[in-house]
């Protein structure tokens, strides 16, 4: 191990002026945010999100720390960091297939047959497919394994009925990796099997889900008699719950375990505060600027806290429990910086007049819509609450609660809600 | 000594609950969002008499005291009703001795708002006579209300450019200061309700969803947070009790009560939301679901009439005067 | 009911004006505390303070809600009340056996003999006897059912061994209600039987505890083969936790139930903020209002919430669960009474020069032990979060936890912990 | 990048680690609180070498950086060892272009106090050279020094009087301030390794400790608080590293570090401090146990360097000018 250092290695120097090269070549391909402007959404603008991707992939850009086999580029694990911080630097957002290539992918490397890999992990690459992840439903949020969708052999097939909810990127996907239940006269751990399906298969329906703050980030989707071949199963009928750890476990470290802001960026409050601090009275000034600092200290703690998980990573550590304590604290900051922007905005915070004003920093619609997002924060990805199950048992070795349900059948009388 | 409410109140706030619960709904406040009415509106609650509680005898009103709106209020408050009794109550203060623009008050012939300068005003969205302190003046008058995009479309939020002001009361410096103490202790009995509300919809459903085998409610992590919460709104009712006993008994206490209950108001109800949201997991932050409702509610609350920093600010100014001694 | 009031009715006015009179005319016979001075300690001044309850008892104005026939005035809560007010009035303090009056008694008249009766009630009430009560153990603290100290039959005596902490008072006491395992063969709760425990008898040995501050606040109380006659028992055998639950209740209204504040008054922080904050640099002015503002509002939502369950037991109901809730908020008030008692000293607040400045209001001595004496609130008299279940669960009727340990023998394996 | 300390690093701290659990404890503390000495005394302090770790090798240090401190400071701050480290990383600072006092820093023949105006001073207990800012310059003498009742004793805290004083670095404004930046990095260094400890103690208790048949560590209120510390104590962790790297190799970023730092490990240490306590119910607030040792450690180290309102405000300053952009 070399000394704490922010700086690159001649290596990832090198690297990194090699994909500024390549990024600033691929310009006018690319989709690119406006300054001030928050990542956009998938729902608006999928083809131009899905050209990008292509053009990065085709560039080498895409896939950086995956295994050449599986079409990636067989690198390490900082360059794939330094991809992601020269993107962010050249405003370009974030990649439409972030789902597959953060969660999907790895399960299918993980635990899919050759053929699967194959058929399945180039074209996510180039997000010529893009994914979804089809886990939670409305009886099964913390409480995953508790699902209740059925999938049920019949010849070469298995029916698929339920409901999942909660889906990011599911009206636009092609495909998801899709967790049922196979044998209900199992523990709910055991009888659990995992697929992929086909989202233009007949029987299977996508209604966006309203989020409080009037945006629909999620999905509801439904199956109805949707067909399944045997050849899209995930690893041994019974072992879906094995499976679903792959994809969870990266998923921790997608959402904000690696230190990035939740929410609006200290950094949009940085540039809020300079324009709103002086602008205040002085006895407001002085609590404005308790609430800044508050809010930057804590967005800053958890920022170099993500770098030490880097760090580990790209030691080739596995991404650990440790990442549920980035996305507790990551939603803590987030909640302070929000609170800033409030004590800084006043009635703005509350009260946008037009929508005008929302590109400018100090924008209230921005704000307004940052605090409506922020509860959904603190629980989409996992609850504050259970991650901090997990990182106390995980970590802390803290005993568990004691689990009745964990070990009957899960059609016995109780077991399924 | 004696720190309950009387038969008549709770008779009273019986009769409330029904016609709220008629009337209003957090449905209603969802629909208000995309330029549905605001529900149950002016004319219903000044047909009820709810717009005159506080509003002499002598003048068309209930002659009631501030304790009587308060226990009203709280029922408003739960179902997120609009427009809100603060205007009631506050207009009345200021129109005391006005009995003709009481009157228009307690029957609803007039809508009214009171205005704090250029700050967005509580149901200025409609009204159509406004009341204003301009050079240390009482005014009232028309209006020019240019509205926003505001988190709880309840609140008929506006900010007001009065027109056609004629003064109604010169110096009236120490009317206004009380009746603003007035209208804090109204919006506290009013987010008292709001608050009680999303507890009893947390605890509800914390009762009913199981994770893991149980009920979550039977988690340490819920069961302590709806605790905190709850405890946050019992202490509240408290306040709002001794602020509006104050007003009516010992005038000489409502400047601390009033800026005590409008701070606790507004940190016990944005906890009781969130609280509530939280609780819910992932249905809790949908459109369909209620508790975003009472959350805006919560957001826009704890600004409207100052916030907590302003109003521990004159605690601590009251106590430094000598309060608490 | 009648309309919330804050003043006597006229015969509240009149029984009021009488026990104005009552301890003017006993003045000299009372213990007063100077201006500024906290409430004495037991251990210091002992026989002042039986000889001032006994004045007090005499003067009938001890025991006054409680019924004749036990020695008491019959009066109302409502005239309880009132004494309680003009003895702070006139800046009498604690009476020595406020345990055995708020607790022991109450249990001894519910679950005594009419012997029982005869022998301990009157004596009690003039501080005759001073009492205790012996029910936390070192093992059994918030599971208090798990106690280990036991009273074995031995023809007409029970003999008891263990140990008991925690314990109030009991360097000065004469009695003690004491909770012990009869039959570890049953249920935790099912095993235990409660006696009248004379303190003075061979084999029990007081020990002061010292606490974080210094100050020695409790006991630990040691019982070596000690001899309790059958006479002595409260209630009967197995019947323990029937009868402590009588105790218990009637002691969460006493700690914090009443809305009264815990550790330095909000009044104690107002005359430290006339002092302290016109000398602060204006920021620090802004910052520490904040902190007397906050801190204000919580002990004032407290005291008004105290003075509605005094107004629903005056009212003829019992103290319930909700006394829990004042003692958890009366909590967090004291807390942040404490904060601001900080912010307002600074250094002041962690570095006293001397123990001569203890006197003044804002001697910073009185505000580092107000400081250390906080922890102990929140753990005192029911932990923040066994106070936290009994809320949950018996006020808003949240279920219970699964217990497994409820309904197993208590000296089957596991159990004992 | 890379953020983890490096091999020579993690050697150092397994010393330290050694040395201070062999010459200091929690019990030397709660001694210390009734006249015992403070250990392991400057004497042994110096004779390791941890007196000279920033110390200039031609000073007779270890030329070390301010990181390879921060380890050793974590090891004591574990062990509530003193006198502080921080005093030796703030003298280092200020006497770099001195290096025969320098010299006496690393040897241990000098006992140093860096005094803030009439503030107590950490470590003034027994010094016998005293460094200060006066008129803008560095300045260097004895002092008469007044000791009061500290909540924790292992500061050395005394209000100090300077005597017989000379200039020894004229206007030494920028100067100064590094060290005071320095001072705070070590601070939080030291608050890192006892708010880690104190959290360490209450998880051991809460998995050993049953309660209503399990150990109490599987009820959520007590798992989800030591959770919560837990993960201060590693972001905080994470800004150490940080604001000693910045000392070292980005002194544009030390004054946003190390207010960063400082305001964080007040409030960190204050709540692992707590929970400890709270954790351990009735044992956790006697005289015996530790636990009070590491939340008066909390108690003093909140306030010795100045506040986290403070830091909060320095932050909140260079954020307005400029950083974080």
């Amino acid at each position: 191990m070399s000394r704490v250092d922010f700086d690159d290695t001649p290596d990832e120097a090198a690297y990194r002026a090699r994909v500024r090269d390549l990024l600033a070549e691929h310009a006018a391909d690319l989709v690119h945010l406006d300054a001030g402007e928050e990542a956009a959404d998938a729902r608006q603008q999928e083809q131009a999100l899905r050209r990008t991707q292509r053009v990065l992939a085709d560039a080498g850009l895409v896939g950086v720390a995956w295994a050449a086999e599986h079409g990636g580029q067989a690198g390490t694990l900082a360059q794939q960091a330094i991809v992601g911080q020269e993107l962010a630097r050249a405003r370009v957002p974030s990649l439409i297939n972030h789902i597959g290539l953060g969660m999907c992918g790895p399960t299918v490397v993980a635990h899919g047959t050759p053929e699967q890999h194959e058929r399945y992990l180039a074209r996510l690459l180039r997000a010529d497919d893009v994914w979804c992840q089809l886990f939670s439903e409305p009886a099964s949020g913390s409480d995953l394994a508790a699902l209740r969708t059925t999938a049920v052999r019949d010849g070469e097939d298995w029916v698929v009925n339920g409901q999942k909810v909660w889906t990011t990127l599911a009206h636009v996907a092609d495909f998801g990796v899709l967790l049922t239940r196979t044998d209900p006269d199992r523990p709910k751990h055991g009888g659990l099997t995992m697929f992929v399906v086909d989202m233009h298969a007949p029987g299977v329906t996508v209604r966006p889900l309203r989020q409080m703050g009037g945006q629909s980030d999620f999905n509801e989707v439904f199956f109805d008699d949707v067909r399944i071949p045997d050849s899209e199963r995930l690893g041994e009928p019974g072992e879906g719950w094995r499976v679903a750890l792959t994809t969870l476990l990266n998923e921790r470290v997608a959402v904000g375990g690696g230190g990035n802001d939740l929410g609006l960026s200290v950094e949009s409050l940085a540039r809020l505060a300079r324009e709103a601090v002086p602008a205040l009275p002085a006895e407001r000034q002085v609590l404005a600027r308790q609430a800044v600092g508050r809010a930057a200290v804590a967005a800053l703690a958890n920022r170099y806290t993500g770098y030490r998980r880097l760090t580990a990573i790209s030691q080739g550590g596995l991404p650990g429990p440790e990442a549920s304590a980035g996305k507790l604290a990551g939603t803590a900051a987030a909640k302070l910086v929000s609170d800033a922007g409030v004590r800084l905005l006043g009635d703005d915070a509350v009260f946008a007049v037009g929508p005008g004003d929302d590109g400018r920093e100090g924008g209230a619609g921005r704000w307004q819509r940052n605090q409506a997002w922020l509860p959904g924060i603190a629980i989409a990805g996992g609850t504050d609450e259970v991650l901090r199950n997990i990182i106390g048992e995980r970590v802390l070795g803290l005993p568990p609660e004691p689990r009745e349900d964990k070990h009957r059948p899960f059609n016995a009388a109780g077991s399924t809600r | 000594m004696n720190f309950d409410l009387d038969t008549d109140q709770l008779d009273a706030a019986a009769g409330a609950e029904q016609f709220f619960s008629g009337q209003a709904s957090p449905a209603q406040a969802r629909a208000a969002l995309e330029e549905g009415p605001v529900a149950p509106g002016r004319r219903a609650l000044a047909d009820i008499g709810f717009t005159g509680i506080t509003v002499a005898e002598s003048a068309g009103g209930a002659g009631g005291s501030l304790l009587d709106l308060a226990v009203v209020a709280e029922q408003a408050g739960r179902v997120l009703a609009g427009p809100s009794l603060v205007t009631a109550a506050r207009a009345a203060v200021l129109l005391a001795d006005h009995p003709e623009l009481a009157q228009a008050l307690a029957d609803g012939s007039r809508a009214f708002a009171v205005v704090d300068g250029d700050r967005p005003a509580l149901d200025a969205v409609g009204a159509d006579t406004f009341l204003a302190l301009v050079d240390g003046d009482l005014v009232v008058g028309g209006g020019a209300v240019v509205t926003g995009q505001p988190m709880d479309a309840t609140r008929g939020l506006g900010v007001v450019t009065p027109t056609d002001t004629r003064v109604l009361t010169p110096d009236a410096g120490a009317l206004w200061a009380r009746a603003r103490d007035v209208a804090l202790v109204a919006l506290a009995a009013e987010d008292l309700g709001t608050a009680g509300r999303a507890v009893e919809v947390g605890v509800a459903y914390a009762k009913e969803r199981h994770a893991f085998g149980r009920p979550i409610g039977s988690y340490q992590a819920v069961k302590h947070s709806l605790v905190d919460a709850w405890v946050g709104v019992e202490q509240l009712r408290s306040l709002v009790w001794w602020a509006a006993w104050a007003a009516d008994r010992a005038p000489e206490e409502l400047p601390l009560a009033a800026a005590s209950v409008a701070a606790f108001a507004a940190e016990t109800l944005e906890r009781a939301a969130e609280t509530c949201i939280q609780v819910h997991g992932g249905i809790g932050f949908t459109w369909e679901h209620d508790a975003h409702l009472y959350w805006r509610r919560a957001k826009v609350d704890r600004l409207v009439l100052g916030d907590a920093a302003g109003h521990h600010d004159v605690v601590a100014g009251l106590v430094l005067a000598g309060a608490l001694s």
